[in-house]
C-alpha cells in the first residue's frame, strides 16, 4: 500500500521530462532552481510558523491566549513581524568588527540550510540521500556555532562576547552526547543512511524495536539537541535575565531575524533528525502482524507522519523551555560531562551488546 | 540530487541573507545619531575594550572534546559494521571504550571537568 | 535590661552624656568627639550588645547637626537611641561607626550624601546617590531655585 | 558501590521532579479555560470598572448642570502636588452681595497622585472619582483639565450644619 | 561621581579585568538600579552597587507637606508594600498625637498589610522565577496577584499605590463585599500555591541553582541589617510583627518563619512559607472584623506634639522604621525613613563575591529589591 504516496517516481518523471524537454545544461539549472525554490519557501514557511507555534504554546502554557489579532488566531502575525523587522534599521555598531558582524547571520543560515537538505521528509522527497548522512547533519549542525561565535566576538560588546563563549564550551560538549546517541541507531539499522535506518524501521521504530538502551538514547538526544540548539533551559547564550539577549545583543532588523529564525529552524532540524532516527520518519505506525491495523496506518500520508512527529518533538522541546529553570554554564557542563556522557558511553556498550545477542526485534 | 548540489543550498542560503539585508538597507531608515552606534551595556557608556584577554572556562573542556570526538568519528564506521563483525567488534570496543572511561575517570578525579 | 536599669547603668557608665528617659525609647546625647567610645561600649559591652543599628538618621537643626542611632539588641531586646550632636555647622564631621555595625557604612554615606556631615575614618565616603556639586539638600538652607517650589 | 546507587537515584529524583513542574505546565496547555487574558479594546464595552475605581478627578454635575463647588480652595490646600487651580471670582448673587464663585476649576490631570485627599476634603462633596481611565493623549496640555463645565451653576442648598471636621461622611465617589 | 569617572577609577586599578555594568537599563535589575561588576571569565570578583537614578527626595518632601498629604509618598517607596509603609507613617503619628484608632480600623489594617504581603511576595516568586530562568513563573505569579489587586481596586479604588490608610484610620470604608472576595481569594490561592512548588521549589534545576548559594550568617545579617525574609532565612530573628506587635497582630496567631541555611533557597523557602502564614493570619481575622467607625475623630488640620517619634513596621521586605522629628508644627521638621531595601541592597557584594553572573542575579532576586525603596 505504501507505494502510492511514494514520490520517487514523481520527482524521477520531473526530472525526465525536464531532461526531455530542454537541453542537459537547461535541465539542470531548472531543476536547481525548483529545489532551490523549494527548499526557500518550505524554510520560510516553517520557520515563520515554529515561532507562531512557540508562541501559541507558551501562551497557552502561562493562560493567555497568544497573538490573535493579525489575521484569522493570528496567523499571519510572524509575517507582519517580519515585515517590520525587515523595515528596521540596521545599526552598525562603533568600533564592531565589520566584516565578521556582517558574516556571522550568513553562516548560522546556511548551517541550517545544509542541515535540511540532508532531511528525509518522505519517500523520495529527500534532496540529498547521503551514505553518511548521520555524520553529514552532525557535521553541518557545529557550522552554526561559528556563525554565533563570530556574532558574539565581533559585536565588541561585553554581554554578547560572554554570551558566545558560552556558547561555544556548550556546544562543543553536547556535540558528543549527539553523536553518541545517533550512534545507537547506527549500530542497530547498520547504516548511517538516513533513508536506508528509516527503511529499517518498516515493521517498528528503533524506539520501540530497542527496548530501553534505546528509549534512553533518545531522552539524551533530545536533551542534547536541546542544549546545542541553545534553547531553554540550555539558552545560556542569550539568557536575557543575565545578558540581556547574549551574542545577539547587537544586531537589529532583519539580521537579528535571521538569528532568530536560525534558532528555530535548528529545532526543526533537530526534531526532524528524533523523529527520523527514532521514530522511523515518514514510515507509519505498525504493530507486528495487526494487518488491518497497519494498512490504515498505510492510509496516513508519510509526509503527515513524519511532520507529526516532528511536531510533537517541537512541542516537547517548548514544553521543556516554558517549564525549566535555566541551568548555570558549569551546571550545564556538569550535566553532559558528568551525566550523559558516561551514561551515553555505558548504553552504547549495551546497545552493542544487545546487537551482539540479537535481542532486539529485527 | 547529487552531493556537489550542497552548493546550491549555500547559494540559496547566501540569497535569502543577502537579498534580505540589501532589501532591508533600501527600505529601512537610518539615523545619524552616535550613541545609537554605541554597544550596548545596560545604557551606561562602556568602559574599557570588549576585546580582552577573557579567562575562557572550557580551555580544558576544548582538549577533552578534542578526544572524544575523535573517538566519534571512529565510532561510527564501527557501529556500522558492528553487525557483521560481531564478537571481534564487540570485544575491541569493549576495550577502546574502557580505555575511553579510563580518560574521563582521570579528567573527572583531577578536576578539569569543573567550570573556573 | 529594663528602661530604669539601663538609665541607671548608663548614669554610672558615661557620666559625661545626657540621659533621657524618651516618650519611646531611652535616649544618650553626647557631642560628636565623645560618640565613639560610647557607641563601641553599647555594641560591644556583654550586658547590653547593641549589635543591630537599625536606623541612622542625620538632622539639621539650623544652628548644629545631630546624628541619631537607633539601636536594637537582639539578643535582649532593649533599645538605645545615640545622638551625636555637631556643633561645626561649617565642615561637620564625626567619627564613623561603620568599624562596629556594617550597616552603617552605607546609611552614613547616605547622610554625607544628603546633608554634606563628614564620617571620619569611613571606608568609602562617596555619594551614595547625587553627583557631585549637587550640593546637600536636606539642609535646611538648601536652595534650588530650578527643581524646588516652595509652598 | 553506594556512590553508582546514588548517582542513579539522584538521576531518578532529578527526572520526577522535573516530570511534575511539566505536568504543571502542561495542564494548563490542555485547559484553555483557565486563560485570564481579556481582549481589550473589544471588550470596552463590557469593560466594567469597580464603583470606587480612582480614574480621575471629577465635578459633579447633575442634569441641569448644577455643580456643588463653592471655590472654597480647600482641595487646592489639600492637594500634596498642586495639581487643582481655583479661579474664582466675585460674582453678586440675588440679594446683590459678591459671592465667592468659582470661575476655573483647573485639574492638572499629569501631576495627580490619585491619593483622594480633594474628594475627602471637599466640605461640599463638589468632587468625586470618575471612571475613565483612558487618559492617554498626544499633547501634554490636554491634561490639563477644567473640571466645571460650561454654564454650569452652584446649585443652592437650603442651609445645612456643616460637617464636624473627620466625621463620617458618605463619600461621593461611591455614592 | 559621574559613571564614566568611576569605571575609569576601577578600570585603572584593577588592570584587564571585564568591567561591566549590569543595570540601569537590564531586564533584572527591577528597575533602575545598576551594579557596576568586575569579572574573571565567568565568575565574578567584586561588585558595586549603584543608586540613585530615581531618588526623588522623599524626606525633602516630607518637609514641605501636612501629614496627611505625607501618605501618598510613601506609597512610592516601596511600591509593593503601599499599605505598610502608609500604615508606618499613620501609626507614628498616632502614636503621637495619642490617638487609639478604632478596633475595626486595627483589623482591617492588620488584614490589608498580609495581603499586600501576599501580593508582594507573588510578584516576587513571578519575578524571582524569571530571573532564574522560568519564565512561565511571571505568568503565574502575576495572573495570581491580579485577584488580590482586583480586591484592592474594589475597595480603595486603586491597585498598586493605594493611599489607603490615614492617620486616624482609613480613607474610606472598606467594600460590602471585601470579606467575601478576601475569602474567595484565600480559598483561590490555597489551591494555587502547590502549584508554585511543583513548578520551581522541587525542581531539580531550581535547586542546585539556588541551594548554598549566597550564604548570609546570622551575625552578618544582623550586623548589615538585613531584614524581612531575607533575614529571617538567615535565623535573624526580626519580625517586627512579633517583636513590637502593632495594629492587630497582638490578637493573631502565627509563627515568625525562621531558617537557618540563609542561602538563596532559603531566602525563597521563607518567603513561600509566609504566603501560606499571611493566608492564616487573614483568615483569623476576616470574620473578626468589628463593626464601628472607620477613622478616629481627627482634627482638620493635624499638628503633631514637639518631640522625636518611631514607629517600625514589618513591610513585605523587611522593617520599615519611621522616625519623625516635629516642632509642633503641621510639617514634620525631618522625616526619616529606615528603608529595608536600602539595607538589603549593601550586602550583594558581599553575598556575590566568588559567584557567577548568572548567581548574581539569582542572588539579587532573592533578596527582592524595590529600587525605589533605595532611593527614596
Amino acid at each position: 500500500m505504501s507505494f502510492i504516496y511514494d514520490f520517487s517516481s514523481a520527482t524521477q518523471a520531473i526530472d525526465q521530462w525536464l531532461k526531455a524537454n530542454l537541453s542537459p545544461t537547461g535541465a539542470f539549472v531548472a531543476e536547481l532552481a525548483l529545489v532551490g525554490l523549494t527548499i526557500l519557501l518550505a524554510y520560510a514557511v516553517i520557520g515563520l510558523y515554529l515561532v507562531y507555534a512557540e508562541r501559541k504554546v507558551c501562551a497557552f502554557m502561562q493562560n493567555r491566549v497568544g497573538p490573535n489579532r493579525v489575521g484569522k488566531w493570528g496567523l499571519l502575525q510572524t509575517m507582519a513581524d517580519l515585515i517590520k523587522l525587515l523595515m528596521k534599521e540596521l545599526i552598525p555598531i562603533r568600533k564592531s568588527d565589520k566584516l565578521l558582524f556582517n558574516v556571522a547571520p550568513y553562516l548560522v543560515i546556511i548551517a541550517s540550510f545544509l542541515g535540511i537538505a540532508a532531511i528525509p521528509f518522505a519517500k523520495g522527497l529527500h534532496a540529498i540521500d547521503f551514505n553518511i548522512g548521520v555524520f553529514y547533519i552532525m557535521a553541518v549542525s557545529s557550522i552554526g556555532v561559528i556563525g554565533i561565535l563570530l556574532a558574539g566576538w565581533s559585536s565588541n560588546s561585553k554581554y554578547s562576547l560572554i554570551g558566545a563563549m558560552r556558547s561555544g564550551a556548550q556546544v562543543v560538549s553536547y556535540e558528543l552526547s549527539v553523536g553518541l546517541a545517533l550512534l545507537s541507531v547506527v549500530i542497530f539499522s547498520g547504516s548511517m543512511q538516513l533513508s536506508t535506518i528509516v527503511e529499517s524501521q518498516a515493521n517498528g521504530w528503533w524506539i520501540l524495536k530497542g527496548h530501553l538502551p534505546a528509549m534512553i538514547s533518545f531522552v539524551i538526544f533530545l536533551i542534547a539537541s536541546t542544549a546545542e540548539i541553545n534553547r531553554g533551559p540550555f539558552d545560556l547564550a542569550e539568557a536575557e535575565s543575565e545578558l540581556t539577549a547574549g551574542f545577539h545583543t547587537e544586531y537589529s532588523g532583519i539580521r537579528f531575524a535571521f538569528f532568530f529564525l536560525a534558532e528555530y529552524m535548528n529545532m526543526f532540524i533537530v526534531a526532524a533528525m528524533a523523529a527520523t532516527v527514532f521514530l522511523g520518519g515518514w514510515m507509519p505506525f505498525h504493530l507486528g502482524n495487526l494487518e488491518a491495523f497497519n494498512r490504515v496506518m498505510d492510509f496516513i500520508p508519510p509526509v503527515v507522519w513524519f511532520f507529526g512527529k516532528t511536531i510533537f518533538i517541537i512541542y516537547l522541546i517548548m514544553w521543556f523551555k516554558w517549564t525549566f529553570p535555566r541551568l548555570r554554564i558549569d551546571q550545564l557542563l556538569t550535566l553532559e560531562w558528568k551525566y550523559l556522557l558516561p551514561l551515553n558511553l555505558l548504553n552504547t556498550v549495551v546497545i552493542a551488546f544487545l546487537v551482539l545477542m540479537g535481542w532486539y526485534f529485527k | 540530487m547529487s552531493s556537489e548540489s550542497l552548493i546550491l543550498f549555500f547559494i540559496v542560503g547566501v540569497i535569502l541573507v543577502g537579498g534580505a539585508v540589501l532589501f532591508s538597507t533600501f527600505i529601512a531608515p537610518s539615523s545619524k545619531n552616535p550613541v545609537k552606534f554605541e554597544p550596548y551595556e545596560c545604557g551606561i557608556a562602556t568602559s574599557g575594550n570588549a576585546w580582552i584577554q577573557f579567562n575562557v572556562g572550557y580551555y580544558l573542556f576544548a582538549i577533552i572534546y578534542l578526544i572524544f570526538d575523535v573517538e566519534t568519528v571512529f565510532l561510527f564506521p564501527w557501529g556500522v559494521v558492528m553487525k557483521e563483525v560481531g564478537l571481534q567488534a564487540f570485544v575491541e570496543i569493549l576495550i577502546f571504550f574502557s580505555v575511553l572511561g579510563l580518560g574521563l575517570l582521570y579528567a573527572w578525579k583531577k578536576g578539569a571537568l569543573k567550570w573556573v | 535590661m529594663e528602661k530604669d536599669q539601663l538609665t541607671e547603668f548608663f548614669r554610672n557608665r558615661f557620666p559625661d552624656a545626657v540621659i533621657e528617659q524618651g516618650n519611646q525609647y531611652l535616649t544618650i546625647k553626647t557631642d560628636a568627639a565623645a560618640m565613639h567610645p560610647i557607641a563601641a561600649v553599647l555594641k560591644s559591652d556583654k550586658e547590653l550588645q547593641f549589635d543591630y543599628l537599625f536606623n541612622l538618621t542625620g538632622i539639621d537643626w539650623s544652628d548644629r547637626f545631630s546624628v541619631v542611632y537607633h539601636l536594637e539588641s537582639t539578643v535582649f531586646g532593649h533599645e538605645v537611641v545615640l545622638k551625636a550632636d555637631i556643633l561645626n555647622r561649617e565642615k561637620p564631621s564625626v567619627a564613623t561607626v561603620s568599624d562596629l555595625w556594617r550597616t552603617a557604612e552605607f546609611h552614613e554615606r547616605e547622610v554625607y550624601d544628603l546633608l554634606g556631615i563628614e564620617f571620619v575614618d569611613h571606608p568609602d565616603l562617596r555619594r551614595l546617590f547625587l553627583e557631585d556639586g549637587a550640593g546637600f539638600p536636606l539642609r535646611k538652607d538648601f536652595k534650588d531655585e530650578i527643581n524646588l517650589i516652595e509652598r | 558501590m553506594n556512590g553508582i546507587v546514588q548517582y542513579f537515584t539522584d538521576i531518578f529524583k532529578a527526572v520526577r521532579s522535573l516530570w511534575k513542574g511539566m505536568r504543571v505546565t502542561g495542564s494548563y496547555f490542555v485547559r484553555p479555560g483557565e486563560i485570564v487574558t481579556q481582549q481589550y479594546p473589544e471588550n470596552r464595552k463590557e469593560l466594567q470598572m469597580f464603583d470606587r475605581f480612582k480614574g480621575e478627578v471629577i465635578m459633579i454635575h447633575d442634569e441641569e448642570n448644577f455643580h456643588r463647588c463653592n471655590a472654597c480652595g480647600i482641595c487646592q490646600m489639600n492637594c500634596p502636588n498642586g495639581s487643582i487651580e481655583i479661579i474664582s471670582e466675585m460674582v453678586p448673587n440675588e440679594e446683590g452681595k459678591p459671592e465667592r464663585t468659582i470661575d476655573k476649576h483647573i485639574y492638572h490631570l499629569s501631576m495627580c497622585t490619585f491619593c483622594g485627599l480633594c474628594v475627602k476634603s471637599c466640605p461640599s462633596n463638589a468632587l468625586a472619582f470618575g471612571q475613565g481611565f483612558e487618559h492617554a493623549v498626544f499633547d501634554r496640555h490636554k491634561l490639563t483639565k477644567v473640571l466645571n463645565q460650561p454654564g454650569s451653576r452652584i446649585k443652592k442648598k437650603p442651609k445645612a450644619p456643616k460637617p464636624a471636621a473627620g466625621t463620617e461622611k458618605p463619600n461621593s465617589a461611591n455614592s | 561621581m559621574k559613571e564614566v569617572e568611576l569605571n575609569e577609577i576601577i578600570a585603572s586599578k584593577e588592570d584587564g579585568k571585564y568591567i561591566i555594568n549590569i543595570g540601569p537599563q537590564h531586564p533584572s535589575t527591577h528597575g533602575v538600579l545598576r551594579f557596576v561588576v568586575s569579572l574573571k571569565g565567568e565568575t565574578l570578583e567584586y561588585l558595586i552597587p549603584h543608586c540613585g537614578y530615581i531618588h526623588r527626595g522623599i524626606e525633602k518632601m516630607c518637609e514641605n507637606l501636612t501629614y496627611p498629604q505625607i501618605i501618598h509618598l510613601t506609597d512610592r517607596m516601596d511600591y509593593l508594600s503601599a499599605h505598610m509603609n502608609n500604615e508606618a507613617v499613620s501609626l507614628c503619628v498616632e502614636n503621637a498625637l495619642g490617638i487609639e484608632v478604632p478596633e475595626r480600623v486595627k483589623v482591617i489594617r492588620t488584614i490589608l498589610s498580609e495581603l499586600q504581603r501576599i501580593a508582594s511576595h507573588q510578584l516576587w516568586w513571578a519575578a524571582f522565577g524569571m530571573d532564574i530562568g522560568g519564565l512561565t513563573c511571571f505568568f503565574y505569579g502575576l495572573r495570581d496577584r491580579e485577584k488580590v489587586l482586583d480586591i484592592f481596586e474594589e475597595s480603595f479604588g486603586s491597585r498598586l499605590l493605594h493611599s489607603f490608610i490615614c492617620p486616624g484610620g482609613l480613607m474610606q470604608d472598606i467594600h460590602p463585599d471585601f470579606q467575601k472576595r478576601v475569602k474567595e481569594f484565600i480559598a483561590y490561592f490555597r489551591k494555587k500555591l502547590p502549584e508554585y512548588d511543583q513548578l520551581l521549589t522541587g525542581n531539580v534545576i531550581f535547586e542546585q541553582r539556588t541551594k548554598g548559594l549566597g550564604i548570609l550568617t546570622k551575625a552578618e545579617a544582623i550586623d548589615y541589617g538585613v531584614t524581612g525574609p531575607s533575614g529571617r532565612a538567615s535565623g535573624f530573628s526580626c519580625d517586627i510583627r512579633k517583636k513590637h506587635p502593632y495594629s492587630a497582630y497582638d490578637r493573631v496567631e502565627f509563627r515568625e518563619i525562621l531558617a537557618n541555611e540563609g542561602d538563596t533557597y532559603s531566602r525563597y523557602k521563607v518567603r513561600i512559607e509566609e504566603m501560606w502564614e499571611s493566608m492564616n493570619i487573614i483568615e483569623q481575622l476576616i470574620d473578626q472584623i468589628p463593626e464601628g467607625s472607620f477613622t478616629a475623630p481627627m482634627k482638620a488640620i493635624i499638628k503633631v506634639p514637639e518631640g522625636e517619634y518611631t514607629q517600625r513596621v514589618e513591610t513585605a521586605r523587611g522593617e520599615l522604621a519611621v522616625y519623625l522629628v516635629s516642632t509642633g508644627d503641621k510639617n514634620p521638621y525631618r522625616m526619616r525613613f529606615r528603608t529595608p531595601n536600602f539595607s538589603n541592597l549593601f550586602v550583594m557584594n558581599h553575598l556575590s563575591a566568588g559567584a557567577k553572573i548568572a548567581d548574581l542575579i539569582a542572588i539579587s532576586g532573592s533578596l527582592d529589591l524595590v529600587i525605589p525603596d533605595i532611593d527614596r
